[in-house]
């Protein structure tokens, strides 16, 4: 036995309870996701999961680990959320070249759990992003809105997962839409006003709130997402600063710009409903290890990634800036941890000055 | 003689930066060797010459100097080691003699002689006594430098570990040899009381 | 409405209910001896008193093996200015002075005193009681509160005294009284509001007198509604309602600080390196302005205190009145705890008290209380440290304003400048940042070791300082030793060389033989005059000694 | 005024001279270790790119062109950048001998970076006007410093990861490098040019 110094007492909260609590507040958005893709979203979730797991346990015994760690919950999460942000129509190859990227070298190469400096899921689709463009911007047409389509039976989903779009005797164009953010840009590239292009596109702000439109998968319902999310801060599993700031962000900079030019810049519930801005939001920016540890830095981290996002968004190649932002929101973590940080008492803010 | 035009362009333009140069080196020479001092600053003034050199000041300025390599201060230990690597930005190596308690020197005093070569050997002057009285030696002041041991023509002095004071007592860090060694001492205290 | 809000601000962690930043609610299911009537501890067979129960110097014995002494007399007096006397806490004979184990987390020894009781209990009666103290100087007061070895008795144990002056520059306009009691299981000053009440409001105003200030402050959390029910009730018996108050905190840990405690009551912080005193408040505990009143109105000095004795080991845990000095070990047998195997004993609240390893260590003036805990709750606590995941949670509910989670990462790198940038000595060990770490990271364990090991170095660097300034000097001195005796060489060259000359002049070459028997004359005279000063240096180091010693 | 702000955002962030185009890696690696090396660094840089790209502009103008030397471009542009890294070293030598000696030999090395140079050409190759070619030349060097400010945040808390032991150091910092590039990629397309 060694010297315990007090507390004497522990809350009682532990990293498993956070991960689970974290997957808990995922599943209504899976759900939606089933709901949407059907049986492709299915496959690609336990893709996912599956690999992480496969992979952080054989990352922890190749390096000599104790292996106890792959049911703390972390890597499952990193595959829940992996699966989450891929479009439906990634095919079995590269959802597991992105598991096993975000586990092995987003997260175990780094020295495993806490000290990966990005988010792993994100790094892993940043990825993808950048290697297969074709892939990670053509998106499923979703079930309800083409019922012809014979994709998402049990069958057709695995012949389409695994041999591609060939097997089930169809063309990428068909099965495929452009998402919203997509969509709006391509038209504003064309001289299309912003009101012109939502009606051309079909938009609906309902649709888009409840879960109707094309993306990631998880990206389809906001409704699902603000459900785990508002679950969890009233859990206190992740703390208010990061979304609300994130989100406040860019439907602010998208409102202010939408004021001065109506055509040119999207309206700010356009911005923040369309995309995958609440799911990075909720559950990618507030990844506790990528982000800072104070409040007031959490607030700087979250208005980072508002304003990198919108302008990604807008003026970028990229349709969706959101995943970027938080990446590169997460290369200076480290340095906003080291700036910005809380008043201790007894001092002015900016320390070292006595009050 | 065209062709000449470039090299003297070049020339003319070297020359100028050079004069600039000379100056700006006037204006901002360096006087002393400021990194010495902050090297000494670290080390812990035992002026054991273990490393090799005649005391701290002199390592110093070695290692300053980049003459010796930074792993040589035994009683600063690994810290000053680190320390001292960090301010050099060299890379840090291990300290090849093995890390030692803190000790002081104890003179048996029934066996001294009162020869005064100790006193003589004390680099911090911690030893006081008279010639054919007994030396004794200010625990205080001793740096537990182990110079005054070979002199000694009778051999009483001995080296003794410093006891453990409460008021300077810290805690351990969770799961360290410190730690355990702190616990067997509890066990021991627990069986005598 | 209200509750709404309420909930909303729980949801996103703000905290405008209290007055500082960060901290945590426990579970009010723990102080199970709330309400329980303080009791008397007996007589132990023995009674331990350490030379040193407060901060600051340690006392020095005045009494010797064999001697009978009397309850309340000095058995060691204060030593230096930051220091209380130490009284026996019944009548009997010293039975020896020697090392004793104490309430601290080493496990180090300290010399006590051992008085073996004689059952008679007899008073020393030196003291008078001074009803009347505000016709008493204020001089006297103090001297008078100093002797009977008033330390605070909330567990920082500070000299009380110290802090009871009036200062023309830093005038005092409030006393708080801290009648917080954030740690859970502890009920020992509930107890005593609800008993003592006359007496500590008393002592209160002994403390306003003292310090000459116009309002006082009984602060209370709501989880004591019967305590803040009787000293209301009390206050307005005693007609002190003008002056004094009860204010009404909510519930929320580490209230009970001092400084968290003052910025609740006042709204002030207290600036970074000043006392309260100098915003003008003054804190104190409960258990502290009961002691004043006994020490001034009875005449008596500190020899007892309550206790609370509890512990999910404890089967009837209790509030005592305990004399100082008696063992933990009897006092837990008081309370039906016979076999201390797989029990493990805090000394203090679970939350910033330390665990004991020897149960034969006394009670001492900062035992507020002796829990007895079963080994799996405590080691369950104590879980094995996993990653940090960095949530931050820690830095939410520090009421410092600090960011644990690096600074115990800077602590554990052994990173000490970082770790002081980080406001490492700001860290008041609350433990709120253990409590809530998902990681089970043992945060105040780490900022301990860190603390320690910066004033360690610190200790080192003076020590490093004044043997290099001891170096430098005894270099310049052999240096200058070194310069006379070349000096002295160089004269008696010259003088000899001039002899040479003279001899030379007056006669021949073959004369050298003189020379050379000179020659060596001189060397003994060379010589000997640098032994003397090496004497002199001796003399002088002995007197060096001797001015320190 | 909107030529400018593209001008220092594109040299800044869109075509970032570490990030996408791949110039001064060396640098970037070696004096990243510590955040307030890497803060000297940048501030080196900055003082030596600005000036060189300000210095090289003059000497375009006023002297390769009029005598009509261009192909000796390279070598005078050299001479420029070495004056300017002499220049600083020996303010830094006086004003932070800690820093000076933590930046060690990348200090002098800055002559040899290639983003300098390449500031320095791209520069005189863009027709920028006079004010143009300064601010790109800033706005490379403040792309420059983000970067290594970032990065050396980044690598300070790899600093106490448990990475394995064959991924250790260098490694992990190219992968580390590799995902920031990744994520500037993000940018592409933020000012059209």
């Amino acid at each position: 036995m060694i010297f315990l110094s007090s507390p004497h007492m522990h809350g009682g909260n532990s990293i498993q309870l956070t991960m689970f609590s974290v997957i808990i507040a995922l599943l209504p958005a899976a759900m939606v996701s089933v709901y949407l893709y059907g049986w492709l979203a299915v496959f690609l979730l336990t893709t996912c999961i599956g690999i992480s797991l496969l992979t952080e346990y054989w990352m922890l015994r190749w390096m000599g680990k104790p292996t106890k760690p792959v049911w703390d919950g972390s890597a499952g999460l990193t595959g829940l959320l992996l699966a989450l942000i891929l479009p439906a129509a990634v095919p079995w190859w590269m959802a597991i070249f992105a598991a096993v990227f975000a586990i092995m070298l987003g997260k175990q190469l780094y020295g495993g759990l806490g000290h990966n400096p990005f988010n792993p899921a994100l790094a892993a689709r940043v990825v993808l992003l950048i290697s297969f463009p074709l892939h990670m911007t053509s998106w499923i047409v979703p079930m309800h809105m083409d019922a012809s389509l014979d994709m998402y039976g049990f069958v057709t989903s695995l012949k389409f997962f695994f041999l591609g779009p060939e097997a089930v005797k169809q063309t990428w164009d068909a099965i495929t839409m452009a998402s919203p953010l997509g969509y709006l840009k391509t038209e504003l590239g064309q001289g299309v006003t912003v009101s012109q292009a939502l009606v051309n596109y079909n938009y609906s702000t309902l649709h888009a709130f409840i879960g109707r439109e094309a993306g990631s998968l998880g990206e389809g319902s906001a409704l699902a997402l603000l459900m785990g999310g508002i679950w969890l801060m009233a859990r206190h599993t992740i703390s208010w600063h990061i979304p609300i700031s994130f989100i406040g962000t860019v439907a602010v900079l998208a409102a202010l710009f939408n004021l001065i030019n109506p055509d040119a810049y999207a309206p700010p519930m356009f911005h923040v409903l369309a995309g995958g801005l609440i799911l990075c939001a909720f559950f990618m920016a507030t990844d506790p290890v990528s982000s800072p540890s104070s409040s007031i830095g959490k607030i700087v981290f979250g208005v980072g990634c508002g304003v990198l996002t919108w302008v990604i968004r807008t003026y970028g190649n990229y349709p969706e800036g959101a995943m970027f932002a938080v990446v590169l929101m997460n290369m200076a973590t480290p340095l906003i941890d080291y700036y910005v940080r809380p008043r201790v008492y007894g001092y002015k803010r900016g320390k070292q000055h006595e009050l | 003689m065209e062709f000449l035009y470039p090299v003297f362009i070049f020339a003319a333009l070297a020359l100028v930066i050079g004069v600039g140069l000379a100056l700006a080196s006037r204006y901002f020479h360096v006087e002393g060797d400021p990194l010495a001092d902050t090297i000494d600053a670290l080390l812990p003034q035992t002026q054991c010459g273990q490393c090799g050199y005649p005391g701290c000041r002199p390592y110093a300025n070695a290692v300053a100097a980049d003459e010796v390599s930074v792993n040589h201060c035994v009683p600063g230990g690994e810290r000053t080691m680190l320390q001292i690597a960090n301010i050099m930005g060299v890379e840090p190596k291990a300290i090849e003699e093995e890390e030692t308690v803190p000790v002081v020197a104890y003179i048996r005093e029934d066996e001294c002689i009162g020869c005064t070569l100790c006193i003589k050997a004390c680099p911090v002057d911690c030893i006081i006594g008279a010639p054919k009285q007994y030396h004794t030696i200010v625990t205080d002041h001793c740096t537990g430098c182990t110079l005054c041991l070979e002199p000694c023509p009778v051999d009483c002095i001995d080296m003794v570990e410093t006891p453990e004071l409460l008021e300077h007592w810290s805690w351990p860090v969770p799961g360290t040899k410190r730690a355990i060694k702190a616990e067997t001492r509890k066990a021991n205290h627990e069986g005598e009381s | 409405m209200f509750d709404i809000w309420h909930k909303i601000q729980q949801t996103l962690h703000i905290n405008t209910t209290s007055g500082f930043t960060g901290g945590l609610v426990h579970n009010n299911q723990y102080k199970l001896t709330g309400g329980y009537p303080i009791v008397a501890c007996p007589m132990p067979e023995l009674l331990m008193h350490p030379i040193k129960q407060h901060i600051g110097d340690p006392c020095e014995p005045i009494v010797v093996v064999g001697e009978r002494v009397l309850k309340g007399q000095v058995i060691a007096k204060a030593q230096g200015y930051l220091s209380v006397p130490i009284h026996a806490s019944t009548s009997g004979t010293v039975e020896k002075i020697g090392e004793h184990a104490i309430p601290h987390p080493s496990g180090l020894g300290m010399t006590s005193i051992f008085i073996k009781p004689d059952g008679l209990d007899e008073v020393d009666e030196s003291l008078h009681p001074l009803p009347n103290y505000r016709s008493v100087d204020v001089v006297e007061l103090r001297e008078r509160i100093r002797h009977a070895g008033l330390a605070g008795l909330g567990g920082a144990v500070f000299p009380t005294f110290i802090k009871l002056v009036h200062d023309q520059k830093h005038p005092i306009e409030t006393v708080v009284l801290n009648g917080i009691e954030c740690e859970p299981w502890l009920t020992c000053d509930h107890q005593l509001m609800l008993e003592k009440a006359h007496e500590i409001i008393s002592g209160l105003d002994i403390i306003m007198h003292l310090v000459e200030a116009n309002e006082g402050i009984i602060a209370i959390e709501d989880n004591k509604p019967d305590a803040i029910v009787v000293v209301r009730k009390t206050l307005v018996d005693m007609g002190f309602g003008e002056h004094i108050r009860v204010k009404v905190l909510p519930t929320i840990y580490p209230q009970g600080g001092e400084k968290q405690l003052i910025q609740s009551v006042t709204g002030k912080e207290v600036p970074a390196g000043s006392l309260p005193l100098h915003i003008g408040v003054l804190s104190t505990n409960v258990g502290t302005s009961k002691a004043i009143y006994d020490a001034v109105c009875l005449g008596e000095p500190l020899t007892e205190r309550v206790v609370t004795v509890s512990g999910d080991a404890v089967s009837n845990p209790t509030n005592m009145l305990v004399r100082l000095g008696t063992s933990v070990q009897f006092l837990l047998k008081q309370v039906g705890v016979e076999s201390f195997e797989d029990l493990k004993i805090i000394h203090g609240g679970p939350m910033m008290g330390e665990l004991l390893t020897d149960v034969g260590v006394p009670v001492v003036k900062a035992s507020n209380g002796i829990l007895a805990m079963h080994r799996p709750t405590i080691m369950r606590a104590h879980h094995d440290e996993e990653p940090c995941i960095r949530c931050g949670d820690c830095g939410e509910v520090c009421p410092a304003g600090l960011m644990p989670n690096l600074l115990a990462q800077h602590c554990k790198e052994d990173q000490f400048e970082r770790a002081q940038d980080y406001n490492l000595f700001d860290c008041i060990e609350c433990g709120a940042c253990s409590y809530v770490c998902p990681s089970h990271i043992p945060l105040v364990h780490y900022f301990r070791y860190g603390k320690g090991q910066v004033s360690q170095i610190q200790r080192e660097k003076t020590f490093a300082e004044e043997s290099r300034q001891r170096s430098e000097k005894r270099d310049a001195r052999l240096a200058q030793e070194l310069a006379e005796k070349e000096e002295k060489r160089r004269v008696a060259k010259e003088k000899k060389e001039a002899r040479a000359k003279a001899l030379a002049e007056k006669e021949a070459a073959s004369q050298a033989a003189e020379v050379a028997v000179d020659d060596a004359t001189q060397d003994v005279s060379v010589a000997k005059p640098s032994l003397d000063n090496k004497a002199d240096v001796n003399q002088q180091d002995d007197k060096k000694a001797e001015d320190k010693a | 005024m909107t030529e400018f702000g593209i001008i220092l955002l594109s040299a800044v962030l869109v075509n970032n001279y570490v990030l996408t185009k791949f110039l001064g890696i060396c640098p970037f690696l070696g004096v990243s270790t510590k955040l307030e090396t890497a803060i000297g660094m940048s501030f080196a840089v900055m003082f030596v790119m600005t000036l060189a790209s300000t210095a090289s502009w003059i000497i375009q103008q006023l002297i390769l062109i009029p005598f009509d030397i261009l192909y000796l471009q390279t070598v005078f542009f050299i001479l420029i950048i070495a004056a300017l890294v002499q220049f600083v070293e020996l303010v830094m030598h006086k004003t932070s001998p800690v820093l000076y000696q933590g930046l060690g030999i990348f200090l002098p090395l800055i002559t040899t970076n290639c983003a300098v140079l390449g500031v320095a050409i791209l520069n005189v190759q863009q027709d920028y006007s006079f004010f143009a070619s300064v601010l790109y030349g800033f706005g490379a060097a403040l792309g420059f410093g983000l970067v290594l400010v970032l990065f050396s945040g980044l690598r300070e808390r790899l600093e106490a990861a448990p990475i394995p032991e064959v991924f250790k150091g260098s490694p992990i910092a190219l992968i580390t490098a590799g995902m920031m590039a990744l994520a500037f990629m993000g940018f592409a397309g933020l000012v059209k040019v």
